[in-house]
């Protein structure tokens, strides 16, 4: 099927300005055409899985147009195994957003969902462009949406949140682009590609790696800059928070992937020590705030940010193994690591929110002290908060376990003390997540609204059950998901450990 | 030997457990015990089929995989099956007490609420442990180690409505997951040397990393495989509840009888017991790491073993015991008895699942009532279960004949044989928990069965939040015969299966392949060659010093709580520190509670309050942006609207300009 | 030098009144005083041969402008006696400003080549059938045309901004529109009351 | 003979206070516009100067448009001045601060 | 002595200005005679005026290659070309916006439309001039059209004061201009562009420093830079909003032709002096412009300090100091401009007859009261934010790259922050309108359908331009050449 990642990144798009021009009052057509909008793009990445070559390391599907010959800038777009499961991922969460928006949401829906939809098309586009502009393009615009998103159906504090969303998340693109534009002086054209051919000197390269940084650092979240995130996720509606956990954090990762790695190799190679540091933080630091969060919604967002450690913890352990075995055997299970975690991150994560997004279109409350002993009068919904937490502590046969698994046996071959650390999470997650668990799910009802809670409607269940089935089966069988993978990441280990001075 | 029948054992329970757990009202109260009952006994006739192809046809061990979980850069993860003689023995043991269970329980469980979902769990336990147990790599073991603490999680917080209940099984994962830290430590030691995960190649590496060296830091480094074997025995201490990963166990008692039976006492528990007799390739390389294992083993055997002495909750004497006893296992792997430390999980299996469901039926007798000071003369109202309790008691204490003693009394004598370093306090560790054993054990009989009745009383104080028959007051009777069935179905083993295993399965070349000594350390042998049949042995026995120290056991409990109770109280005085001691078990839950979990939840508010909120928010994000704004003001009030600083500022700027680029040409 | 001379005191009276302008409290003074600057400078200019420019520097702006500024004075009835006041205490930094502003420019004419030119001399005496007003003129309607078209339109803009700006018809005078009286129609006038005779209670 | 130097310095002097005159004055519109003449007189000096000294009429035209849209320009500031009058009732300067920060 | 006799055809070039003073008359005497009644006459008028002077400059006035004409005084080449029908475009915009308001205002009088024509044509004469003299005509007529149009509001005492501030120190402005002029005059000995250019080589002496740095000056107020910006947010916050519109967009171009004639041609020799300069007057101008736009309550000033710190990128566009960037600094103005035209466009048309709708606050919740106005305000805002897919991105990209081309990676980098800073106030626009509940007791928005119809359209331009900002892009760079 030609041009199908176009129609990807389009149908979405054009759905939402549908959704949007019939407006308010007519939103029960709107809700549909978003619903059936969202199922045809998943339907059609059905398609693109099937016909993926899982041979060749090489970008597929592609498509080229002229969009700015003085530039040089094409509209180029192709997927490899880094990009596939990413789009899936994005296609797929999509389906529960607009489900799960149906009838909670009261005010302007038509906008609600052209909003998500426009988002889902950009963020498809975000992982599907081979052109760095046309990358920067979607990556920024997608910024609009979420501000809105947050902004308008967002909690009391929505302001500052989205605002404070808005500015983080610019400051780190706004010295990407800076860094882009540098590299496109220098190669005369913005094809990833071709940048990632672009030989670099060190000092370029550093430079060029911690303005990169900057704006992947600031969408993981990464340590330092990751405080907009939790915020962010009190205040957004449910639909938000699940977009924003399970596809917006996965694009820093991408990022490091698809451009810190390949781009400046060498400048990895000199700071790789202070990404692996950062991440350990990520996890053991940002695994004790979360412990003590009170408020449901932000301890999922803060163990987001320690499983994203994990992420960039696999992508830069690559040049310790190399430093400490010598070679790059069994690197790759890092980058591995790296990709299975953003994906059942994006699963599991996204459905923790929505979970929390159940309690609180009933409760209106994401206080944890507001809740206990829901199991009583929603044993179901029960059933899948608990395995879902269960899933977020990363019990093997689910896919929480993949990825934490393959980075930590990888990071064994770095060093002893980072595979340790790093299996901190082990201990730290369960604490919270169950304790979490516990507060909220288990014990006597606590109060009357608890006690007049209704169990999940045909709605919730499918979306909730869909989620469940899929982080199974990733943590069943994660072998095809790998497969896909495998030369990507191959040809990706070898572009970071090669040298370009 | 046909893999799908291998297959059949541990996937039957599992579609049990899904049919009891998603079926609800389709199938019912009886289709969810029918189904589970059925599936588990096909899956228990299916491992004795296989356990007797393994013993007598000698078929060789069965090692081959289902299925291929992933590849990562080359590395294959898969999921398969290592069937050989120890894997057989542990399957029979585990569906057989399984299968007990699943019986007991319809009776136990009869009227609660959540029925179906326990037979659901306890399916999926059971089919957890046989993955567990089957499992021929690292990853699926994981898979099976966690997913018996999951079902254990869930099943002792199954009266989820219960603070103590919930609490437990909160306390319960944690700890395991301090274990699952080392065990996960040490599975990446593995990958990392051998590149793969079977058992196969770890084995066959294992000389080679024994050799190798593990850098720490830049100077310091250890040896490799001493550093694994470690880290995997720290996963096993939070499974097999060694010192001091042991608090979790005592507390899972609030999960119904018919799971402490199960789970934690015959099963779970030992899973870490099979795990290192199953590594025992690994750490026969290691005596560092055996000699850890030694002493921590012998720590929980002798210590946990006191704690008995003074509780008084019926259930928790038990699970005391079986801490101690897991210490008897632990210590037997620590001198490198693989072999003993398996017959006695094989024999204690049975014999403590015994003893626990006996518990249970006093406890339904008594409308769940667990403080053995209100029972007392039960003997003559429920003849069998008091009958069977006895025959466990008599089989725990190591009397001569029964099973425990073969398992227990040859894991002394090979402690007493071993060089290795720590044993000799191993030895009078297991010699002393002997006595203790049988003092807490016969305190335990005492309180319980004979002596004045105190439950009549106490049925007044009962929690009637669950009980089973209706009103109270009558007497106990004994309870139905799906209760009691399984205690006979027990009790017969838990005499027997000693006399007649002992010969074959611990001095005989039982386990072949699938345990590994050095012959340096073969104390099994050395306690064997003057081993001259199950009888001999046992009438041998009667002759060397475990068997006094178990009598004297027995004597002091009948003269401290039959004879004269008021002695008991009379020492509780006497040596008051010793008391609180021991009834605070050693202060560890005051440390975890009071210390450990304070520190960590401090950390967090610290970190968050400080570090996010004060420092990283508070003084770089909104101090910036509160920076910014603020010189907004100052250069705002520049602009003060008169005309003349405005044309003074352009001049300024002028002149400056001028300046500069005169002087600077 | 006698040339020298009077430069030398035309442009001693030219600064002084300029001083002047600035420094006198009373804006009239201070007219009179900028009258003074164009009539000195006209002098200057005269002097260095610029004869129509200085003409009409006087003209314009002696005769016009100025009398226009006097005339505006004296319309806005200002209270002189609140404008008799003194700089603020800053006025020493302006006064510093404006000496760095003459140093700098000074610096520059007088520095060794610091124009790229001798200006150490005036320009070349003219001839004496030299005629300002007619180069002026030969060159303003012919290459200056344009210009001189712009600069038309610029005094219509100032007409129009000038009247627009202060022109205002005052509210409440009264004045005939001849066209409204003619279009006038009856209906403006006149107006049938239509009223149906009341019911009796 | 006049140098070149002596004009320009004149002018120069002549431009400063101007300036000077602008941002001093604390008090009186009027005084403002009277300043711009002074600048503007400023530069027709440069430009007589000049053209006189290169023999060159064309810098005299400008003087020439220059002294044009000064009228202009001055008939536009005082009908501005005089709106701002009739508004305010007073040409203080420091009274034109109603709009800062 | 001219040396070719003009013939009708020479002047072809010339078609815009002849048509636009002829259209100044024409409306005047319209006007005069048109009295009280047909008010509506003169807009309809000029619009009909502009839109006929654009046709015959399409029809004529584009030339193939830059020509000298009318003795030197006048150039005609394709970027004049080009920035007149812009002119015309935006003035007639601008005119259309301002119809309501100027009537709300009462302010709707023939010479309005008479002195937005005059400034056309100083702006027209600007763009191609050819000579300081013409230069100099250009300047002062824009300049004086623009301060009696401020002024224009006379019962307004802060229109007023905004116009006597803007005089005195426009005033002190062309006086430097001046000086500067006369300096480069005295010392090159002409006053035609392209001789100064041709005589202005080899080391540069003091002299001619001296003239340049007066004519920066002058540039950088009539721009906006600082330290030269103190009357641009008085003067936008004083001005009726209609006139804050006109200045706010139609001189932008000019000001540019004005920096482009004048440094990059007449005083191209001298290109190392003067972009020092700049660079210094840019670093100040987008600390201060987005700094202190910050802290502003009044949407008017807001902008007036947007407008100063997107001066400042402009202006980085000539620090680059090639050909490149001086197209990257026109693509930025024309965005510029049509971003402004549409956010005063906003303002306008949220105003009323007693409500000026010039606070921030007045916009909240102007979602629920207007959605249409508040879209076209947030994609205007996003777009000066610089966030694709608006247009406003592209121009600060091209920005962006014409500094790297020319290694000032400290201006990059301010610039780049100063651009965060920047979209915090834009946001904040946003934010009103969208998150906050709306503030009762505030009039309709107009809703003339004809100027909402010509606003969807700026706003559409803005989205599609930055969707495909290749022609756009291209023409800027084919008319710097």
């Amino acid at each position: 099927m030609p041009h199908l990642l176009s129609i990807l990144i389009w149908l979405p798009i054009a759905a939402g300005l549908g959704v949007l021009v019939l407006g308010d009052r007519n939103i029960r057509a709107g809700r549909w055409l978003a619903l059936v909008a969202s199922l045809v793009t998943l339907a059609l990445t059905v398609p693109l899985w099937a016909h993926f070559d899982t041979v060749t390391a090489a970008l597929q599907f592609p498509e080229k147009l002229r969009w700015i010959p003085r530039f040089q800038a094409y509209y180029a777009l192709g997927i490899d195994g880094i990009s596939l499961p990413l789009i899936v991922l994005t296609a797929f969460m999509t389906v529960p957003v607009v489900i799960a928006g149906w009838t909670v949401i009261e005010s302007r829906p038509a906008q609600y969902y052209a909003a998500f939809l426009i988002m889902e098309g950009l963020m498809i586009g975000v992982f599907s462009a081979s052109d760095a502009l046309l990358f920067y393009f979607f990556w920024e615009a997608m910024l609009i949406p979420m501000f809105l998103i947050i902004g308008i159906w967002g909690g009391p504090r929505r302001v500052y949140a989205t605002i404070k969303f808005f500015l983080y998340t610019f400051l780190g693109s706004v010295f990407m682009l800076a860094a882009l534009i540098y590299m496109y002086v220098k190669a005369g054209d913005y094809s990833i590609a071709s940048l990632q051919a672009l030989p670099l000197t060190l000092v370029e390269q550093r430079w060029i790696f911690l303005a990169l940084m900057l704006a992947f650092a600031v969408k993981v979240p990464m340590f330092p800059v990751h405080t907009w995130l939790p915020d962010a996720h009190v205040e957004a509606p449910t639909g938000g928070s699940v977009i924003l956990a399970a596809i917006m954090l996965k694009m820093g990762g991408y990022g490091f992937l698809r451009f810190s790695l390949p781009i400046a190799p060498d400048a990895s190679r000199e700071l790789d020590l202070l990404v692996i540091v950062l991440s350990l933080i990520a996890v053991i630091y940002i695994g004790f705030v979360a412990l003590v969060q009170q408020d449901m919604k932000k301890l999922i967002a803060y163990s987001s940010i320690a499983h994203m450690g994990f992420v960039t913890l696999g992508a830069f352990v690559i040049y310790e193994i190399v430093r400490a075995t010598g070679s790059s055997h069994g690197a790759g299970m890092g980058l591995d690591g790296a990709m299975v975690q953003m994906i059942s991150h994006g699963l599991i994560s996204g459905a923790l929110f929505l979970c929390v997004g159940v309690l609180y279109d009933r409760v209106h409350s994401r206080q944890i002290a507001d809740y206990g002993g829901v199991v009583n009068t929603m044993p179901v919904f029960a059933a899948f908060m608990v395995l879902f937490a269960l899933a977020n502590t990363g019990l093997p046969g689910t896919s929480g376990f993949v990825g934490e698994f393959l980075v930590i046996i990888a990071s064994f071959r770095a060093s002893f003390w980072y595979a340790a650390l790093a299996a901190v999470t082990l201990i730290l997650g369960a604490c919270y997540t169950l304790w979490l668990v516990k507060r909220v799910v288990f014990g006597a009802v606590a109060n009357p609204k608890v006690a007049a809670l209704e169990d999940l409607n045909p709605r919730e269940l499918v979306v909730l059950g869909s989620l469940a089935a899929a982080v199974l089966a990733v943590g069943v069988w994660p072998a095809p998901l790998l497969k896909v993978m495998q030369p990507t990441i191959h040809h990706l280990l070898i572009q970071a450990i090669a040298t370009k001075l | 030997m046909n893999p799908n029948v291998l297959l059949a054992i541990p996937l039957l329970p599992l579609a049990a457990a899904i049919v009891a757990g998603l079926g609800g009202r389709l199938i019912g109260r009886a289709g969810a015990h029918t189904v589970t009952c059925l599936a588990v006994g096909v899956s228990c006739v299916l491992s004795v089929m296989v356990l007797k192809q393994m013993w007598w046809d000698g078929v060789p061990a069965y090692d081959a995989r289902v299925y291929t979980w992933l590849v990562s850069d080359s590395m294959h993860m898969q999921v398969g099956f290592l069937i050989d003689r120890l894997t057989a023995l542990m399957i029979t043991v585990v569906t057989f007490v399984s299968l007990c269970v699943h019986v007991y329980t319809i009776g136990y469980m009869a009227d609660d609420p959540g029925y179906q979902r326990f037979f659901s769990y306890i399916s999926l336990f059971t089919f957890s442990m046989l993955m567990l147990v089957m499992s021929n790599n690292f990853m699926q073991l994981f898979f099976g180690w966690e997913a018996v603490g999951l079902v254990s999680y869930l099943l002792i917080g199954f009266w989820y409505t219960r603070p103590s209940a919930i609490f437990a099984n909160l306390k319960a994962f944690i700890v395991n997951r301090i274990g699952d830290f080392g065990f996960v430590l040490g599975i990446a030691g593995i990958a990392y040397y051998t590149y793969s995960l079977d058992y196969r190649d770890a084995f066959a590496a294992a000389p080679h990393i024994a050799r190798a060296l593990l850098p720490l830091t830049g100077t310091t480094s250890v040896n490799a495989l001493t550093l694994i074997c470690v880290c995997l025995f720290v996963g096993a201490m939070g499974k097999s509840a060694q010192v001091p990963l042991h608090v979790w166990l005592p507390d899972s008692m609030e999960g119904p009888t018919p799971i402490s039976a199960l789970i934690h006492a015959a099963t779970m528990v030992t899973a870490g017991i099979f795990m290192v007799a199953r590594m025992s390739p690994l750490f026969e390389y290691s005596d560092a790491a055996l000699s850890v294992v030694m002493v921590v083993g012998a720590l929980t055997a002798f210590f946990m073993g006191l704690l008995g002495v003074v509780n008084n909750d019926i259930k928790r004497v038990i699970a005391y015991s079986t801490l101690s006893q897991l210490g008897y296992m632990t210590v037997a792997l620590g001198v490198s008895a693989y072999g003993a430390a398996i017959f006695h999980l094989m024999t204690h299996a049975f014999f403590k699942a015994l003893l626990f469901l006996a518990a249970g039926s006093v406890i339904i007798a008594l409308h769940h009532e667990q403080d053995m000071r209100r029972m007392g003369g039960l003997a003559k109202y429920m003849p069998i279960t008091a009958v069977t309790c006895w025959i466990g008691a008599l089989a725990l204490v190591g009397t001569p004949f029964f099973s425990g003693f073969y398992s227990k009394d040859a894991i002394i004598e090979a402690v007493g044989e071993s060089h290795r370093w720590g044993a000799g306090f191993a030895y009078w560790c297991v010699l002393s928990g002997v006595f203790v054993t049988a003092l807490y054990t016969f305190r335990l009989l005492f309180l319980t069965f004979h002596g004045p009745e105190r439950f009549r009383e106490a049925a007044a104080h009962a929690d009637t939040e669950d009980d089973h028959e209706g009103g109270h007051g009558g007497d106990p009777r004994e309870s139905p015969w799906v209760v009691t069935v399984p205690l006979i179905a027990l009790a017969i083993p838990s005499v027997l299966i000693g006399a007649f295993t002992v010969a074959p399965v611990l001095f005989g070349s039982y386990f072949g392949h699938s345990i590994f000594v050095l012959p340096a350390n073969d104390v099994t042998a050395r306690v064997g060659e003057d081993f001259g049949g199950a009888v001999a042995f046992a009438l041998h026995g009667l002759l060397k010093p475990p068997f006094w120290f178990a009598s004297a056991g027995v004597a002091a409990a009948w003269l401290f709580f039959l004879k004269r109770p008021q002695l008991a109280d009379a020492a509780a005085h006497r040596l008051p520190l010793a008391y609180r001691i021991l009834s605070e078990k050693y202060y560890f839950d005051w440390f975890n509670e009071e210390v450990l979990a304070a520190l960590t939840r401090g950390i967090g508010l610290g970190l968050w309050k400080g570090g996010d909120q004060a420092l990283i928010d508070g003084a770089m994000v909104n101090g910036t942006a509160e920076g910014v704004g603020w010189f907004g003001g100052v250069l705002r009030r520049v602009q003060s609207g008169y005309l003349y600083s405005y044309a003074f500022w352009m001049v300024i700027g002028l002149a400056v300009l001028l300046g500069w680029y005169l002087t600077h040409p | 030098m006698l040339i020298q001379l009077l430069f030398h005191l035309f442009a001693a009276i030219l600064v002084l009144a300029a001083l002047g302008v600035i420094v006198s409290r009373n804006p009239v003074y201070s007219a009179l005083a900028l009258v003074m600057c164009f009539i000195t400078s006209a002098a200057i200019w005269l002097l260095i041969e610029a004869e129509f420019l200085a003409v009409v520097l006087v003209l314009v702006y002696v005769g016009a402008v100025m009398v226009l500024f006097l005339f505006v004075v004296m319309m806005l009835d200002i209270n002189l006696a609140e404008l008799r006041q003194g700089f603020t205490r800053f006025a020493w930094l302006g006064w510093l400003t404006a000496l760095a502003v003459i140093a700098e420019i000074t610096g520059v004419v007088w520095a060794r080549g610091g124009l790229g030119l001798d200006a150490s001399h005036g320009g070349a005496p003219e001839p004496a059938d030299y005629s300002n007003t007619l180069a002026l003129g030969s060159v303003l309607y012919t290459r200056y045309a344009y210009p001189f078209e712009l600069a038309a339109v610029l005094l219509l803009v100032a007409i129009v901004a000038a009247i627009s700006l202060t022109m205002r018809r005052r509210a409440g005078l009264k004045h005939q529109d001849i066209s409204r009286q003619v279009a006038v129609r009856r209906e403006d006038r006149v107006r049938l009351v239509k009223m149906d005779a009341d019911k009796r209670p | 003979m006049i140098t070149l130097a002596q004009l320009l310095t004149l002018s120069g002097v002549l431009f400063s206070l101007a300036v000077a005159g602008i941002f001093l004055n604390r008090k009186n519109v009027i005084l403002l516009l009277m300043c711009v003449e002074l600048l503007l007189l400023a530069a027709n000096f440069n430009f007589i100067a000049f053209s006189r000294y290169l023999n060159d009429i064309n810098g005299q035209v400008f003087v020439f448009f220059i002294l044009t849209v000064a009228a202009a320009e001055s008939a536009i500031g005082l009908a501005i001045l005089v709106v701002l009058f009739r508004e305010r009732r007073s040409i203080n300067v420091e009274d034109l601060n109603t709009l800062k920060g | 002595m001219p040396e070719n006799p003009m013939s009708l055809q020479s002047l072809a070039p010339a078609i815009a200005e002849i048509w636009l003073i002829a259209a100044i008359c024409i409306v005047l005497l319209v006007d005069v005679f048109a009295g009280e009644r047909r008010r509506g006459l003169t807009p309809t008028l000029t619009l009909l005026a502009l839109a006929l002077g654009a046709a015959l400059t399409v029809q004529y006035g584009e030339v193939a290659r830059r020509t000298v004409l009318l003795d030197g005084m006048y150039l005609a080449d394709e970027l004049g070309w080009a920035l007149k029908l812009a002119g015309f475009l935006i003035v007639a915009l601008a005119l259309l916006y301002s119809r309501s308001y100027l009537e709300n205002r009462g302010i709707l009088r023939g010479e309005y439309y008479v002195l937005s024509l005059t400034a056309l044509l100083g702006i027209f004469v600007l763009v191609s001039a050819n000579s300081l003299l013409t230069l100099y005509i250009g300047v002062e007529l824009l300049a004086l059209s623009v301060y009696s149009m401020v002024a224009f509001d006379r019962d307004s005492g802060v229109s007023a004061e905004a116009a006597m501030k803007y005089f005195v120190l426009g005033a002190i402005a062309s006086g430097a201009l001046l000086y500067g002029m006369s300096l480069i005059y005295g010392l090159t000995g002409t006053l035609d562009l392209g001789e100064i250019a041709a005589r202005l080589h080899g080391p540069l002496h003091p002299g001619i420093i001296l003239g340049l740095t007066f004519i920066v000056v002058a540039v950088a107020f009539k721009l906006g830079a600082v330290p030269f910006h103190m009357w641009l947010p008085d003067v936008y916050e004083g001005a009726p909003t209609s006139v804050t519109l006109f200045i706010g967009t139609a001189p932008k171009i000019a000001y540019f032709a004005l920096a482009l004639r004048l440094l990059t041609y007449g005083l191209g020799g001298a290109v190392a002096e003067w972009s020092q300069m700049l660079a210094a007057l840019a670093v100040l101008t987008l600390v201060v412009g987005n700094v202190v736009a910050i802290v502003q309550t009044n949407l008017k000033r807001m902008l007036a300090y947007s407008t100063i710190a997107n001066v400042g990128f402009i202006v980085l566009g000539f620090v680059a100091g090639t050909p490149e960037g001086y197209s990257a600094a026109l693509y930025y103005t024309l965005v510029y401009v049509l971003v402004a035209l549409g956010s005063f466009g906003v303002i306008l048309l949220a105003a009323s007859k007693g409500f000026e709708a010039d606070r921030l606050d007045d916009y909240k919740g102007l979602y629920q009261r207007d959605p249409m106005l508040a879209l076209a305000m947030m994609v205007l805002m996003f777009s000066t934010a610089g966030v694709p897919p608006f247009v406003g991105f592209w121009a600060k990209l091209r920005i962006f790259q014409v500094l790297w081309e020319s290694h000032h990676l400290w201006l990059v980098v301010l610039a780049a922050a100063m651009s965060v800073v920047g979209a915090y106030y834009y946001l904040r626009v946003i934010k009103l309108m969208y998150f906050d509940p709306p503030a009762d007791t505030l009039p309709p928005t107009a809703r003339s359908t004809g100027v909402r119809f010509a606003l969807g359209l700026n706003a559409l331009a803005v989205l599609l331009l930055g969707l495909l900002p290749g022609p756009l892009l291209d023409l800027c760079a084919r008319l710097i050449r």
